[in-house]
């Protein structure tokens, strides 16, 4: 081999604590170095230039630089000599300035680090191989798991764009969370006055084929050709019949089944349409409180039903897709407040979780938008909202802030005052957190406009009294006890990782954080990615999120796909494991330990072997240690690659 | 460049690109000063870090290895620092079977942001190497060779050791013959044992008519685990015929899929133990003399709990001071798979398997006097392999890394240094697969107690992940797998 | 030359062996664990005298030795030039070796033939042997693998051995009549100081040998080996004698190495860490048991499978070696391959059955 | 540098050689003049032996072998396919296949490797004076005909009717495209090329090597037929000619093995009582009849 170095000073970066001529002099007398240089800024255009001048002077076919992190500008000089028609992977950095010259001042001991590196980079290069990147071809739809905003919002964003999408909801209608909502702060507009809209655009979409009431149950192949199977959960109605005339709801005797789409604020049909604007706009059996299913006998709706689209035998389906991305939209859950036995838990009828609560206000809601109180249905005339619950509090697992419960909180005692114009409402909060645009001028209309008494402080214990609930807590900013009397007590729950997401993630494999949120690539730079290529993150499945994140993070993922999309063709990244099919004895230690299922069997000339599915691997290299004969080696980062660093430096 | 004699010492580091290796970029970023010792060595992930290579630093000539990967959770690739946690704390716990101080090997988890935390980890644990100063070489040790003299004694067995009489073990040997008899027409062959070159020494057979059948004996010289023989059977129907501690190895042979149980039939017998003829040829052998050592009784009968061995001089011996290691602790007597004829071997009489002799006098001994020790054992390794080829569990055979070049872990040189990493090499490649069938230590012709750094591996394996090998054929070998949390691996706080 | 023999009285052997290896590392039996292996020998050490578990044929053909150093040198005023410079330099020891057997002894022989003898002489071995002085222990007790005397070796062989030492008399009382068989042997057992042997110790010393020749043979009448080349050339292509004959092998390579006869070594290339300049070529032991033995860069290999190794084994032992060399056969009957082996197999049993075998079933 | 070994007392420090003539162990080091990618896997390399002396008194016959080696790596077995009638270098021809020879792909001009050569027999190429010459190649197997082919050509008067029937798999597989094209356009010789998969553009033959060899049907008569390529199609080949009369006697091939030494000491490539690097490579159909049948 013919190698290169150059030894970098970065100004006095490097310059100033390491001899850097005197490098580049040692690491002449290396093997197979046949040119070496210093270099003021190897980075800067003069310093790239010089490098592809010495490579076609000299006929290098190897270059190792020495200077900054490789995680700056590895890409920089992998591009530099390509440019001079060397392969990409022919190339090492030594890191001699974050590694070196940063942290310690010795200059004797910096220097002779400093060649050390050096030396290793060489021989670790000495070992290089040029790799290839191979090109596949991808399935130009997109999978879309969640339906709401920000499911819908990517949905419609990819759709818009041109491409298909499978968007598979857990729920048999779109609209997740938002849909439950009464109104959204600041601004108080109407919730499902601005996200209908969105979900019709969903239904009617050509280019976007909608799964509700389904699940993904596995998933397979790799960024670009996805296989996915998709469980569609029996509904009992024929949907492609149901017209939503909501004629079975009428007529259903079985009306005690739980209403889960008005937070189990009462009570629905067995039959039903979970609200007048869902889409799909269909009626679902719950057989768990049928009577056709509980009992054997009824059968009412399938009498009424002018289509006779009632289907008491229908079983669960699984239809494969086929996609070349995935983005996951998964949304959040609710804190279990019952966890809180200061606050009843959950055994106070009138303290109820802010998500009931907007459906009390909601015209669409189980009280027609009277607020009424579960208990006995009297309209509230204080009402005591409570914030962080589930949030910000260790003692229960969740330190974390849930980022909107402050704006929804101060929304929803303007709703109170709107709503029951002689009413009070007090807020117990710990910080407020209006960090929004027009957030904080809300929270402030909410306290000064509408009279919304905020007490800062922390509720210690709700105490039924009569038919009042008397909250008692500590005022900090006036350091005395407070005891308010109360009719109605809203608990702002925090966000949660939707539940079954770590099941989820594991199918994606994908990572995700200690309370279930899914990682995203980079907190900062790359928060819509994942380290698992084609797998995208839209919404509250990443932390919690208000709205316009949410809807921001939708497009953002939308915009990924489509951009990934827009070539023709992928390259797969040949920094990955690869077989040695004369070595492998087919033991498959390899296939059980790889986190992406990117090693499969197959069989040659009637022997087992392992195989890497190059597209999937993504070149973390533990089959390498796992294999005993080191017959699947990690392309870049191979056995004799890492073993010739050490013995350069433990042999010596 | 100068060399810096006595004021560095050297230090291996390998860091994950995404976590730790930026971290101590942000340290560096941060101007945070720290040891110039360290060289790191940057690789994809933690779980691409070969404990092998910690070993080969380690022996040599590195002071100290340092690895450092994302923080549990936090592994760009999900899971490689889980494996990684795993495979080094396995290693850690091994380490001081050699004679090398762990103090010198330590694994941790820094994130890409944690530049302070980095500058810490790396100045508390060179700060640490420096205490513990320059590394000494075990092939510079001076020789430990405690005198395993002639007529040692072992510890008493944990149950009592009596073969049945004759008259019963002929019967059951003959019910044996039988089952095999009319197994043999669907198999390839039986492989069991038969008289071998000496009354003292049993050979396997392998029976494929039903006159062979005649030639299987059964008794306390059937030392070998025929497991070993049936990955190559691969694709064809065999039976073996086990003792109870093999029978572990079958099992972990089915757990790893290397053989198909639909390919296997197992017989089995209980064992009452198996003597190691080594121990039985000392006891025998003349004063020293011009002798050969090779002498031989004339004829060996099994008396309940004790051999008679006709010859020059008729010899009777407990069979409790002749028997195998293993069986002194063996708690499977009864194969615990296959079709067993005779169930009714003794259990054991104490609380339960406690530490093998051998692995005991290793505990006694100091860190210097264990590298002293392997250096002055592993002196004679031939590398003749037969450990390895021994091994049921050591399935790559004509690959094995021992020889290969790509991977090219050890030389070709004959000193200590190379046959030693190839003892851990073979010791790592068994954690958790080692039934501890010692037929490592058998095999070896010059007698090097090789068993001694598994059963220190199986120790670890033990202690750390509460599991034995060879005992459920549904388990996963604890290093092909992980726990988020592991229940006996403390973080390690640097 | 015979006549050239000096008697050893038991108390004195550590002593006169001080001074046969004066300016000589003397290798000796010891006990190590549980194995007796050739170890240089300190002055006045009493020498242990059981026959040891490895023969001493590392102390002229060494497990591992390096043939050459290779150094690259950089041309100072152009990196791109790099010369490299060999250095064959290698340490001969003048070395005594003592307590070696009859079989062991011969075993250099069996090497001789090969290495000194052949199309080209070997000069690492040629020196080796040239600088040490073999000083042989005759047997006189037959153990139960041994079987020198099928194979043209036997007690009290002196082929190979400088001087021959043969235990005469019991206990404290008794002693060696140490005959020399070269000319070296006669000069450095005359560096002893020793008395003559007289008539009645030689004709003790005979006796000895012809007592052990009798118990070898009272244990197993030495079969007539002459047609046994040309009895397993027909065998080659009996896949099922093979078949059967290796079953049980392990294909590991302790019978190859405790065999004092078995020559055969690989050849590779270490760099050494540090600059990178620098590195060796190694002669190292190697095992015809060993499928990479034959294994082409290609994958293809000759000898696939243990049953055609083994063929190769038994055949190179008792067909080719003897049919290129004078019907010497290149097994000395030592029987470590038999008590080293992992499973007993055992040579004897293969070389009578191919031989005959083969008129029961002619299926070759 | 001190890179002899510091002697110890009682230890003579001894040179054992300082080239392949007098130490057969130790390689000539001899410098890349020049390289050829033949085909995708094979390469060709030049190489002259330092020593100027060595070089110029460096004799051999067509069809010996040497072993040539990259320091560090190790070594292989490759025929010497330059003729000795043309010694400005000596030339190997590689096949790309396992560690040493990957590693010899990526020499350039001017880099070191090792000589150990001549070593083994050679073509009996006195004796076929005056006869007919068939000369049948496959693949990299053409490299050995390569030195007696152009031996003959050298002396072309000596030989007979001189026919050589070159196959490879493809056209892109087939080396030596130069000396191919040279001999295709001599008079005195008869050239054929056949490859197993032809391009639609291909002039010559297209087939399997046997079966265009019974088309060509050359005589037996006063002849030899020279073979080298992969086993099998030695074996078809052998048949081919046994059809066209051709005695065991008439035939000759040369043989691969695994080798270390070369020079018939470390054990490895014996065929029975015939080792390959120094009883051949090459031997008549009617010797490796008479060998085991191990190959």
């Amino acid at each position: 081999m013919r190698i290169g170095v150059f030894v970098c000073h970065c100004g006095s970066n490097i310059g100033g604590t390491v001899d850097v001529p005197g490098v580049a002099q040692v690491a002449r007398a290396y093997p197979d170095v046949v040119f070496s240089s210093d270099t003021m800024y190897a980075c800067s255009e003069p310093g790239q230039a010089a490098i592809v001048d010495a490579i076609r002077e000299h006929a290098l076919d190897g270059v190792v630089v020495a200077s900054c992190t490789p995680r700056m500008h590895e890409p920089t000089f992998r591009r530099t000599v390509e440019r001079a028609g060397l392969n990409r992977y022919m190339f090492e950095m030594a890191n001699i300035r974050e590694h070196v010259s940063w942290i310690g001042k010795d200059r004797e001991a910096n220097s002779n680090k400093a060649a050390e590196l050096v030396r290793m980079a060489v021989e670790k290069l000495r070992l290089n191989a040029p790799l290839y990147p191979k090109s596949f071809d991808v399935t130009k739809r997109v999978l879309v798991i969640g339906g709401g905003v920000a499911g819908i919002q990517a949905a419609l964003d990819c759709a818009d764009g041109g491409i298909e999408v499978v968007l598979v909801e857990r729920e048999s209608t779109i609209g997740g969370k938002m849909a439950k909502l009464d109104k959204t702060f600041p601004t108080v507009d109407c919730s499902s006055c601005i996200l209908g809209p969105k979900m019709v655009d969903v239904s009617q979409h050509p280019n976007i084929r909608l799964y509700a009431h389904a699940e993904v149950e596995k998933i397979g192949g790799y960024v670009g050709n996805f296989k996915v199977d998709v469980r569609r959960k029996a509904t009992y109605v024929d949907w492609e019949l149901c017209t939503g005339c909501g004629l079975c709801m009428e007529k259903c005797p079985s009306k005690k089944s739980p209403d889960a789409f008005n937070e189990h604020v009462g009570v629905t049909t067995s039959i039903n349409i979970p609200f007048p604007q869902a889409i799909p706009k269909k009626a679902i059996i719950d057989p768990t409180s049928c009577r056709q299913f509980v009992k054997g006998k009824c059968g009412v709706c399938a009498k009424v039903c002018p289509t006779g689209a009632i289907r008491y035998d229908m079983e669960d389906q699984v239809v494969t897709e086929e996609v070349g991305a995935i983005i996951t939209a998964t949304g959040y859950d609710l804190f279990d407040y019952t966890r809180y036995a200061e606050y009843g838990g959950g055994r106070y009828p009138d303290v109820i979780t802010s998500l009931q609560y907007e459906r009390l206000l909601s015209a669409s809601g189980p009280t027609g938008g009277h607020v009424k109180r579960p208990s006995d249905g009297k309209e509230p005339k204080t009402v005591v909202f409570i914030q962080c619950v589930g949030s910000r509090d260790r003692s229960v697992d969740r330190p974390y802030c849930s980022g909107f419960c402050c704006m929804y909180t101060a929304k929803q005692a303007v709703l109170t005052k709107d709503h029951i114009p002689d009413s009070r409402s007090y807020v117990f909060y710990m910080d407020i957190r209006a960090n929004g645009k027009m957030y904080e001028e809300f929270t402030r209309r909410a306290m000064e406009e509408y009279g919304v008494q905020y007490v800062r402080g922390r509720v210690s214990m709700i105490v039924p009294q009569g038919d009042k609930y008397l909250v008692r807590g500590v005022d900090t900013l006036l350091g005395e006890q407070v005891e308010v009397p109360a009719d109605l007590v809203v608990l702002a729950v925090g966000a949660e990782s939707s539940h079954g997401a770590p099941q989820l993630a594991e199918k994606l494999r994908i990572s995700y954080d200690n309370y279930g949120f899914f990682m995203e690539s980079h907190c900062k730079l790359r928060p819509v990615e994942t380290n698992t290529a084609g797998v995208y993150l839209a919404g509250a499945c990443q932390g919690p999120k208000d709205i316009p994140s949410s809807v921001g993070q939708g497009s953002a993922a939308a915009a990924k796909v489509l951009g990934l999309f827009s070539r023709g063709r992928l390259e797969s990244d040949p920094q990955i494991s690869q077989v040695d099919v004369r070595r492998c004895v087919g033991c498959g230690k390899c296939i059980t330990t790889c986190p992406y299922g990117a090693i499969e069997w197959m069989e040659l000339r009637g022997e087992m072997k392992a195989r890497v599915i190059e597209t999937v691997c993504q070149g973390c290299g533990i089959c390498t240690v796992t294999c005993p004969q080191g017959a699947i080696q990690l392309q870049h980062f191979t056995d004799n690659q890492i073993l010739a660093e050490v013995n350069a430096l433990c042999l010596s | 460049m100068p060399v810096l004699k006595g004021k560095e010492l050297r230090v291996v580091g390998f860091l994950c690109n995404w976590c730790s290796y930026g971290g101590a970029d942000t340290a560096g970023v941060g101007r945070f000063s720290q040891p110039t010792d360290l060289r790191i060595i940057r690789v994809p992930c933690s779980g691409r870090v070969d404990p092998m290579f910690v070993v080969k630093a380690l022996l040599g000539g590195a002071d100290g290895v340092l690895v450092s990967g994302c923080h549990p959770r936090d592994c760009h690739y999900s899971q490689g620092n889980f494996y990684a946690r795993r495979r080094l704390e396995t290693l850690k716990t091994f380490l001081p079977a050699l004679g090398i101080d762990p103090d010198r090997f330590q694994y941790t988890w820094v994130s890409a942001s944690e530049g302070q935390r980095w500058k810490n980890v790396v100045s508390t644990f060179v700060e640490k190497v420096h205490q513990l100063g320059h590394a000494p070489r075990i092939e510079e040790a001076a020789p430990y060779l405690p005198l395993a003299e002639k007529g040692d004694t072992l510890p008493a067995p944990l149950r009592p050791l009596a073969w049945p009489a004759a008259g019963t073990l002929t019967a059951s040997l003959e019910q044996l013959r039988e089952k095999i008899r009319a197994a043999l027409p669907e198999l390839d062959c039986v492989i069991g044992w038969q008289q071998g070159f000496d009354a003292l020494h049993a050979t396997p057979l392998f029976m494929r008519k039903p006159e062979d059948v005649d030639k299987l004996t059964w008794g306390p010289l059937n030392v070998h685990n025929l497991a070993t023989y049936l990955p190559q059977f691969k694709n064809r129907k065999v039976g073996v015929v086990v003792k109870g501690c093999d029978s572990r190895s079958v099992i972990e042979l089915l757990q790893e899929k290397l053989v198909e149980p639909d390919n296997v039939r197992v017989f089995g017998m209980a064992c009452e133990g198996v003597v190691d003829v080594e121990r039985v040829r000392k006891a025998m052998e003349p004063a020293e003399g011009a002798a050969c050592t090779d002498v031989a009784p004339a004829a060996v009968a099994v008396e309940g709990d004790g051999l008679a061995f006709e010859g020059d001089t008729p010899v009777r011996l407990k069979l409790a001071d002749v028997v195998a290691e293993k069986c002194r602790t063996c708690d499977t007597p009864v194969p615990l798979l296959g079709d067993v004829v005779e169930g009714n071997a003794s259990a054991p009489a104490g609380p339960g398997p406690d530490a093998p002799p051998s692995l005991e006098a290793l505990d006694a001994m100091t860190p210097e006097q264990r590298r002293g020790f392997w250096r002055a054992q592993m002196d004679r390794c031939l590398r003749c392999y037969a450990c390895r080829n021994a091994c049921p569990m050591c399935v790559c055979r004509d690959h094995c890394i021992a020889e290969s070049r790509d991977p090219h872990w050890t030389t070709q040189e004959g000193n200590v240094r190379e046959k030693l990493q190839f003892q851990v090499i073979h010791a790592l490649h068994l954690a958790g697969r080692c039934t501890e069938c010692g037929e490592c230590q058998r095999a070896c012709p010059v007698n090097i107690p090789v068993l001694a750094l598994k059963q220190w591996m199986n120790r670890s394996v033990l202690t750390l992940f509460d599991y034995r090998a060879g005992v459920d054929v549904n388990a996963v070998p604890p290093l092909l797998a992980f726990a988020v949390e592991e229940k006996n691996i403390k973080e390690h706080g640097l | 030359m015979m006549s050239f023999a000096r008697y050893i009285a038991r108390g004195e052997l550590a002593r006169a062996l001080d001074d046969m290896a004066r300016g000589r590392v003397a290798y000796a039996p010891r006990r190590e664990g549980d194995a007796v292996v050739f170890r240089p020998r300190a002055e006045g050490e009493e020498p242990l005298l059981a026959r040891a578990t490895v023969p001493p044929k590392g102390v002229i053909f060494p497990q591992s030795e390096r043939l050459f150093a290779f150094i690259r040198e950089k041309d100072p005023n152009d990196p791109g030039r790099t010369t490299v410079r060999l250095d064959s330099t290698v340490d001969i020891e003048p070395a005594l070796i003592f307590g070696g057997r009859p079989c062991d002894a011969r075993g250099f022989h069996i090497f001789d033939r090969v290495y000194l003898n052949g199309p080209y002489r070997d000069p690492y071995y040629a020196a080796r042997r040239e600088a040490t002085v073999v000083v042989t222990l005759a047997c006189t007790k037959a153990g139960s693998t041994c079987f020198c005397h099928w194979t043209g070796c036997g007690p009290a062989d002196a082929t190979g051995s400088d001087i021959l030492l043969t235990p005469v008399g019991g206990g404290d009382e008794g002693g060696f009549v140490a005959m020399a068989v070269t000319e070296r042997g006669c000069a450095v057992l005359e560096q002893a100081n020793l008395p003559e042997a007289d008539a009645a110790r030689m004709d003790a010393a005979q006796a000895v040998h012809a007592a052990t020749q009798a118990a070898l043979d009272a244990q197993s009448p030495a079969p007539d080996l002459s047609a046994t080349p040309a009895r397993l050339l027909e065998r080659f292509s009996d896949a099922d004698f093979w078949r059967d004959m290796s079953d049980k092998c392990l294909s590991c390579g302790a019978c190859t190495y405790l065999c004092p006869t078995c020559y055969c070594f690989n050849i590779t290339d270490e760099n050494d860490g540090g600059d990178g300049m620098r590195g060796r070529r190694l002669r190292s032991w190697d095992n015809c048991m060993s499928s990479l033995f034959t294994r082409e860069a290609s994958g293809h290999n000759p000898r696939m499978g243990k049953a055609l190794r083994l063929r190769n084994r038994v055949g190179h032992k008792f067909s080719y070696y003897p049919q290129l060399h004078e019907g010497v056969v290149s097994c000395n009957g030592c029987g470590r391959c038999i008590t080293g082996c992992p499973v007993s197999v055992d040579i004897r049993e293969m070389v009578v059955r191919a031989t005959q075998a083969n008129e029961e079933t002619p299926n070759a | 540098m001190p890179d002899a070994i510091t002697p110890q007392a009682g230890v003579h420090a001894t040179t054992l050689g300082t080239g392949f003539t007098d130490n057969p162990y130790l390689p000539d080091v001899a410098t890349v003049l020049e390289t050829v990618q033949e085909t995708p896997a094979i390469k060709t390399l030049r190489v002259r032996i330092d020593d100027p002396a060595r070089m110029e008194s460096f004799r051999f016959n067509p069809g010996q072998v040497g072993q040539l080696s990259l320091f560090g790596v190790g070594e292989s077995t490759f025929v010497i396919n330059s003729p000795p009638t043309r010694m400005d270098y000596l030339q190997f021809s590689i096949m790309r296949a396992g560690e040493v020879t990957a590693a010899l792909h990526g020499l350039k001009p001017g880099d070191k490797v090792g000589v150990r050569a001549p070593l083994g027999n050679w073509f009996p190429y006195e004796d076929m004076r005056g006869k007919d010459i068939v000369f049948v190649g496959g693949g990299i197997g053409m490299a050995p005909l390569r030195t007696l082919l152009l031996y003959m050509l050298d002396n072309r008067a000596d030989y007979g009717n001189i026919t050589l029937l070159y196959g490879a798999r493809t056209p892109t597989d087939m080396a030596f495209r130069d000396d191919v094209q040279e001999w295709l356009g001599r008079s005195d010789m008869q050239t054929t090329l056949t490859v197993d998969q032809a391009p639609e553009d291909w002039p010559h033959r297209a087939g399997l090597i046997p079966h265009v060899l019974l088309d060509l049907a050359p005589s037996n008569a006063n002849s030899v037929a020279v073979l080298c390529g992969p086993p099998i199609m030695i074996k078809f080949t052998v048949e081919a000619l046994k059809k066209l009369h051709f005695a065991d006697e008439q035939i000759y091939t040369t043989l691969e093995r695994r080798m270390k030494c070369g020079i018939g000491i470390c054990g490895r490539c014996n065929i029975g009582t015939k080792y390959v690097c120094v009883d051949g490579p090459v031997f008549t159909y009617a010797e490796l009849k008479d060998l085991p049948n191990e190959l």
